[in-house]
């Protein structure tokens, strides 16, 4: 359990130049609140006080105070104009994307994003950004509508299917932050989460050299151990289980269970049966509607966009699950 | 008040003195014309519906009280946090106020004998629950994971299809939300012809009772905006069934207009909740500060402002939504100006405590804690409403906290300070004071807890929705659902006292309150035709300087405690 | 105001008073609650009317969408359109637009107290209406035979389709949509005002309408009139343009 | 109870205006010659006016009906009142709406489109591309005509 810190009680880290405009108006109206609503509480609990029922005291009969109503009608239209303004001016700051600015395709499906940089490389779950570069965040979704939000940067926008939309920003403070899905997109809408690292120019530069290959050590980069990282990064968790196992916390899942099918036959929705070796795992990713197991044509799965050693490294992970 | 007898109002078939609750068996409540018998079936119909609802949001908070699975899995959650919306919404809050407490007072209010259209106001209950028994059903086919908002394409798309949106059961779901909302305009309907053409003699449009002036806005909105509801849930329902396209992208739709039509409606219906809820706190401050409100008219026109103004800002749900910039920047500006006439209401109760005689007797303190917590609804619907900081907070848990803050914290708190004043009126019991104060203090204090810590954690960036959270999260979802148990024990004490009120409670006087409005001249409870002689008036309802003290106290020795006075009288009869 | 007439209204009044029939028992016509004629109509009249206006919006959202998809798709919609048949849809706004005449003229025999000829004139608005329906099954069924149909099963069949007519886009599928729910809730709503109209027809046989009563009459036109008031907009959308 | 703001209060009975037969005939066969203008200007190609043109045919005629077959015109004030305020909120709905709707990607071509102006590619989750769609790449925006 982590308690927050008081110096930033109400606001994550600001971790991107998007979010200063947004915190000061954010100030401004949250000080501006206190003080109206004490002001408010404090003259009730006054009055209710001071002018407690007393045997023989009578009410004073309601006069007109066409004065105080136009003051308390006026005031309040004056201030809203600013507020308006403030708020307006940050948002219109907030949405123009600076010239030259890297753009990032982001592409959510249920429940997953997918991140692809100008090298044409996906990557799924893991955005990696450079500290100090502009940002284009250019936004779809191939089923339901989701939405990109990351606190930190204080930005936010729906990912619509069948519309392109952006965000942009620059960061400009190194460390870890999160997006997450805010529009409510179906099961596992909590589950779809993406980690966000902002690295300094020299390590993101090491970073990019190995992009679209696995990063790590020789261990992790066994076709076996890089399929269940990709297996995980890609959230197919989210919908066959830790490990294929078809159940999370006890429940069946969306999809069906990938633990110990591979070479086993499989019954097909058509009736038919088909065995589960290499070339149907890999045309069941890229093309998951071609055959559908039996009992699983209301799940829509998405298609994945992978490279072909990604795609071995899956099907090495596959097998050798039991 | 100012009864002078003109007509008798005399009927072959009906004693002008016996109560209204006379009459004994089902058949008399079933078939009944009479607006007080239709307005207790809702008010016993919206309860249930709010103990329904209740139950769902205390499993919603109970599952969050850990991180991963604390009670049920994601898709359960989900179908939770779904049907607590909708029932919440469509079942309990937009016919609480005027359907329940509008149907039993508004004609008593106007010193007439009944609403314009009695059979229409019986086919509107039986419309609600022909709808209700549409949600029934679709809870039995295991319920709905769309939210109370049924977006696009994840309602409509459905997977037997081919589509990629849920395969629950959403359109019984969707049909009783249609249904039920001609039960809502057939109401507007007709309390818009009651008001205009059935006021009593003397019962000018300046003597109206503030709560009067909140229907007849509510009834307004409730005319202009359901229909347009009606027709999106319909298209919604034929989207799924045929695959029309009008809001599903992959049928060349556009998903983006399904949310300009839900909240075309969804928006103004949030005034349908509210506004009522701020006739109920006016009335309750006149009458325990026993003083006229400051600034009656200001308050009345600021009901239809909002009523007006609740059409207008509809695309400040769309912010973040894919809406062009141009709409965006419209519906900000003209969000905005929602801030006046709230502001001019809150403003104007304050200033009627300076100088009254106030009297802290329970439906005060629903009254009270409504201005204080409608205050925080309101400020945080400032930030909500500038741009810059919507982008932050949009479908978060701050969002969740702010309508809460105005719903519960808002309508919920004047429903159930309704019923605490018009208690004795409609029952002719008293209830228990002391018990009364309890249940306020568990209420007011869970509530608080409740939604103020998820005000810091949407703040924060928790999305909501949320089936699981991350760990920097858990404290205030744990304060959050502790401060629910404290809410729902709180509930739990005024559902006790009132059914005891029920069963045994002390005869309630004529006035309790010593009010000077109309409704409480007549006997508690009320016979069939409110009035035992058709009233008419030669003071407003509010002018406590004109009323006379036997209008005031009836007799009774101690005003400064009229509902122990009472007691004591029927103690020693 | 004063405190005796504050007293008679709360406490009960001695003896059975209320027994003497005086004053309040008007026709039987005019319903317990109302004190006068006048209010009653009134009444009825504002109530009709605010439940014409939930009607018009309930329209409204049909028409915004229509709105919506011709501005994004205006060619799709002219070549749609072009599938529907004009002198249908012509002849039967005229039946409307005669309905609507022969329903104003009812409430006209009816105000001035001309039983029979009220009860002819609601006869041919009947008639109309049912002239109608039987009008657009024909059109239906040729939609239905060239699967000119809503959304998803729209599967054009190019030999059903009218000769020399503009190619028909995919997108045309969203036209057909908004033709089928427009004029299939207008058809709903043709269906309840010929239930209505039957009903008043009865009431009128029966002799219940007079100079003085009138309302269910008037009340049943406003509605039927609304009918006609949607299909004028919908007649030159959807067919001529 | 008579209320305060009865019409005809003095009696208590119902005063409705009754117009002769004769006009009634009028307003119908105005009715008719504006269906034959209306069925008229669709076998001439005025362009956008032809929309414009139906419309205002459409709102005539609407306006004949409801001020003089449903009596508006002899009406209730608050009953005319009524028809407009709907009237009025039915512009605002349409106005609104299609404010959005109609001006997505104007300010920035990449903001709410369908299409990608740079890359002429169509947004996935739509649509399938195709399957005829009529948009051009590259013209952003929705729809045809941007």
């Amino acid at each position: 359990m982590t308690i927050p810190s008081a110096d930033n009680f109400q606001l994550p880290p600001a971790m991107a130049d998007t979010a200063a405009p947004i915190d000061s108006a954010y100030m401004f109206v949250y000080w501006f609140s206190v003080v109206f609503t004490v002001g408010v509480t404090a003259a009730m609990l006054y009055f209710v006080w001071k002018y407690k029922r007393r045997p023989g005291v009578k009410s004073e009969p309601t006069g007109h105070f066409n004065k105080l109503e136009v003051f308390w009608t006026v005031t309040p239209t004056i201030f809203i104009v600013f507020l308006f303004h403030a708020s307006f001016t940050a948002y219109i700051k907030n949405a123009t994307a600076a010239e030259g600015a890297t753009e990032i395709r982001v592409r959510a499906k249920k429940w997953s994003w997918e991140f692809e940089y100008p090298s044409g490389d996906r990557v799924p779950g893991e955005l990696t950004l450079e500290l100090g570069r502009p940002y284009k965040m250019i936004i779809s979704s191939e089923d339901v509508i989701h939405s990109f939000y990351i606190p930190e940067f204080r930005m936010k926008r729906d990912a619509v299917p069948g519309q392109y939309s952006f965000i942009q920003f620059t960061p400009t403070v190194p460390g870890d932050a999160h997006v997450f899905c805010a529009e409510y997109c179906g099961t596992s809408h909590s589950g779809m989460l993406a980690s966000v690292k902002i690295l300094p120019k020299e390590e993101y530069q090491k970073w990019e050299k190995g992009l679209g290959k696995c990063q790590g050590t020789e261990e992790e980069c066994k076709p076996e151990n890089y399929g269940k990282t990709l297996f995980v990064k890609n959230a197919c968790t989210s919908c066959h289980g830790e490990g294929g196992s078809g159940n999370i916390g006890g429940s069946p899942t969306p999809g069906p269970k990938l633990a110990g099918i591979f070479g086993t036959p499989q019954p097909l929705m058509s009736g038919e049966s088909v065995t589960a070796d290499e070339n149907y795992i890999r045309e069941s990713i890229l093309r998951p509607n071609a055959k559908i197991v039996k009992g699983y044509n209301n799940v829509a799965m998405p298609a994945f966009v992978l490279k072909d050693d990604q795609l071995d490294a899956i099907i090495a992970y596959l097998k050798s699950l039991k | 008040m100012a009864a002078i007898t003109t007509t008798p109002a005399a009927h072959d078939d009906v004693d002008p003195n016996a109560s209204y609750l006379d009459k004994k068996g089902l058949m008399s409540w079933l078939i009944t014309l009479d607006h007080k018998r239709i307005g207790v079936m809702y008010l016993i119909s919206v309860i249930v519906s709010f103990a329904l609802g209740g139950i769902f949001a205390l499993l919603v908070r109970a599952e969050l009280f850990t991180r991963g699975k604390t009670l049920m899995d994601a898709d359960t959650y989900n179908k939770m946090f779904s049907l607590h919306g909708v029932v919440m919404v469509f079942l309990f809050i937009i016919p609480s106020i005027p359907a329940a407490l509008g149907n039993i007072f508004l004609p008593v209010q106007l010193g007439t004998k009944d609403v314009a259209f009695p059979k229409l106001n019986l086919l509107s209950f039986y419309i609600y629950v022909f709808g209700a028994l549409f949600g029934v059903y679709s809870m039995i086919n295991g319920g709905v994971d769309t939210g109370w908002t049924f977006y696009t394409p994840y309602s409509s798309s459905d997977p037997a299809h081919g589509g990629v949106g849920t395969n629950t059961s959403v359109i019984p779901m969707t049909l009783a939300a249609f249904i039920m909302g001609f039960s809502s305009i057939l109401t507007g309907v007709n309390f818009i012809a009651t008001v205009h053409k059935m006021r009593a003699p003397g019962l000018t449009w300046r003597r109206l009772t503030l709560f009067t002036w909140a229907l007849y806005a509510t009834s307004i909105i409730q005319v202009l905006a359901t229909p347009v509801l009606a027709i999106t849930l319909l298209l919604l329902t034929m989207e799924r069934f045929l695959g029309l396209g009008i809001f599903d992208p992959r049928l060349g739709g556009d998903p983006v207009l399904y949310q300009h039509f839900f909240w075309f409606y969804s928006h103004p219906a949030v005034y349908i909740m509210i506004v009522p809820g701020m006739g109920v706190v006016s009335d309750i401050l006149a009458t325990f500060s026993r003083r006229e409100p400051v600034g009656y008219m200001a308050i009345a026109m600021s009901s239809l402002g909002l009523a007006l103004l609740g059409f207008l800002v509809w695309g400040h749900h769309l912010f973040v939504a894919g809406m062009s910039e141009y709409a965006t920047m419209v519906f900000s500006a003209l969000t905005f100006l929602v801030a006046i006439p709230s502001g001019v209401k809150v403003f104007n109760w304050v200033t009627t405590l300076y100088k009254g005689s106030i009297s802290l007797q329970s439906p005060m303190l629903w009254a009270l804690s409504f201005i204080f917590q409608f205050t925080i609804g309101g400020v945080t619907g400032l930030f909500l409403g500038m741009l810059a900081v919507d982008v932050h907070l949009h479908d978060t848990y701050f969002v969740v906290a702010h309508f809460h803050y105005v719903m519960v914290g808002g309508t919920v708190m004047g429903f159930v300070g309704g019923l605490h004043y018009w208690w004795p009126k409609f029952t002719g019991k008293m209830y228990d004071e002391t018990w009364a104060k309890i249940g306020w203090f568990f209420v007011f204090i869970g509530f608080n807890v409740t939604f103020m810590s998820q005000f810091v954690m949407g703040s924060r960036g928790m999305p909501r929705r949320y089936y699981d959270y991350l760990p920097q999260y858990e404290i205030f979802h744990q304060v959050s659902t502790v401060g629910s148990w404290i809410l729902g024990v709180g509930f739990l004490v005024l559902g006790i006292m009132f059914i005891k009120s029920l069963m045994g409670g002390a005869k309630a006087p004529r006035n309790p309150w010593g009010s000077a409005a109309l409704e409480w001249m007549t006997p508690s409870p009320p016979p069939t035709f409110n009035f035992v002689k058709d009233p008419v008036l030669t003071r407003g309802q509010y002018d406590y300087h004109l009323a006379t003290e036997e209008e005031l106290y009836d007799g009774l020795d101690d005003p400064m405690f009229p509902s122990k006075a009472s007691a004591k009288k029927e103690a020693h009869a | 105001m004063s405190s005796e007439a504050a007293a008679s209204v709360h406490e009960a009044p001695e003896g059975a008073h209320g027994h003497d029939g005086h004053g309040h028992h008007g026709p039987k016509w005019l319903a317990h609650h109302f004190d006068t004629p006048a209010q009653q109509f009134d009444a009825a009249k504002l109530g009709m009317w605010a439940f014409l206006a939930q009607e018009l919006l309930f329209f409204s959202g049909l028409f915004v969408a229509y709105g919506v998809y011709r501005s994004w798709y205006p060619e799709t919609f002219r070549a749609a359109s072009h599938q529907l048949n004009k002198e249908m849809g012509a002849f039967n706004t005229v039946v409307l637009l005669f309905s609507s005449f022969t329903a104003a003229m009812a409430v006209r025999s009816a105000q001035v107290g001309k039983q029979k000829a009220t009860g002819n004139y609601l006869l041919a608005t009947i008639a109309c209406a049912c002239g109608f329906l039987v009008v657009k099954y024909f059109e239906y069924s040729h939609k239905f035979h060239a699967g000119l149909l809503p959304g998803r099963f729209f599967h054009p069949h190019a030999d059903h389709l009218v000769a020399g007519s503009p190619p028909l886009p995919e997108t045309a599928s969203s036209f057909f949509s908004i033709y089928f729910m427009t004029t299939g809730v207008h058809g709903v709503h043709v269906l309840i005002g010929i239930g209505v109209l039957i009903w008043i027809w009865l009431r009128n046989n029966r002799g219940e309408f007079s100079k003085e009563y009138f309302t269910a009459v008037d009340i049943a036109a406003l509605y039927w009139h609304l009918v006609d008031l949607v299909w004028i907009y919908l007649f030159p959308l959807l067919y001529l343009v | 109870m008579s209320s305060a703001d009865h019409a005809h209060a003095d009696d208590g009975a119902v005063h409705a205006h009754v117009s002769p037969s004769l006009f009634y005939v009028a307003v119908f066969v105005g009715l008719l010659v504006l269906t034959g203008l209306t069925v008229g200007q669709s076998y001439v190609d005025l362009g956008k006016l032809n929309i414009i043109l139906v419309i205002l045919i459409a709102s005539l005629k609407a306006s004949l009906v409801v001020t003089f077959f449903m009596h508006l015109r002899w009406d209730n004030k608050f009953n005319a009142l009524i028809f407009i305020s709907c009237i009025f909120f039915i512009g605002v709905f349409f106005a609104y709406t299609m404010n959005d709707t109609d001006r997505r990607g104007e300010l920035d071509p990449d903001q709410n489109v369908h299409i990608l102006p740079k890359t002429g590619e169509r947004a996935p989750g739509g649509r399938a591309a195709g399957e005829g769609h009529e948009g051009t790449g590259g013209t952003g925006g929705v729809g045809e005509h941007h």
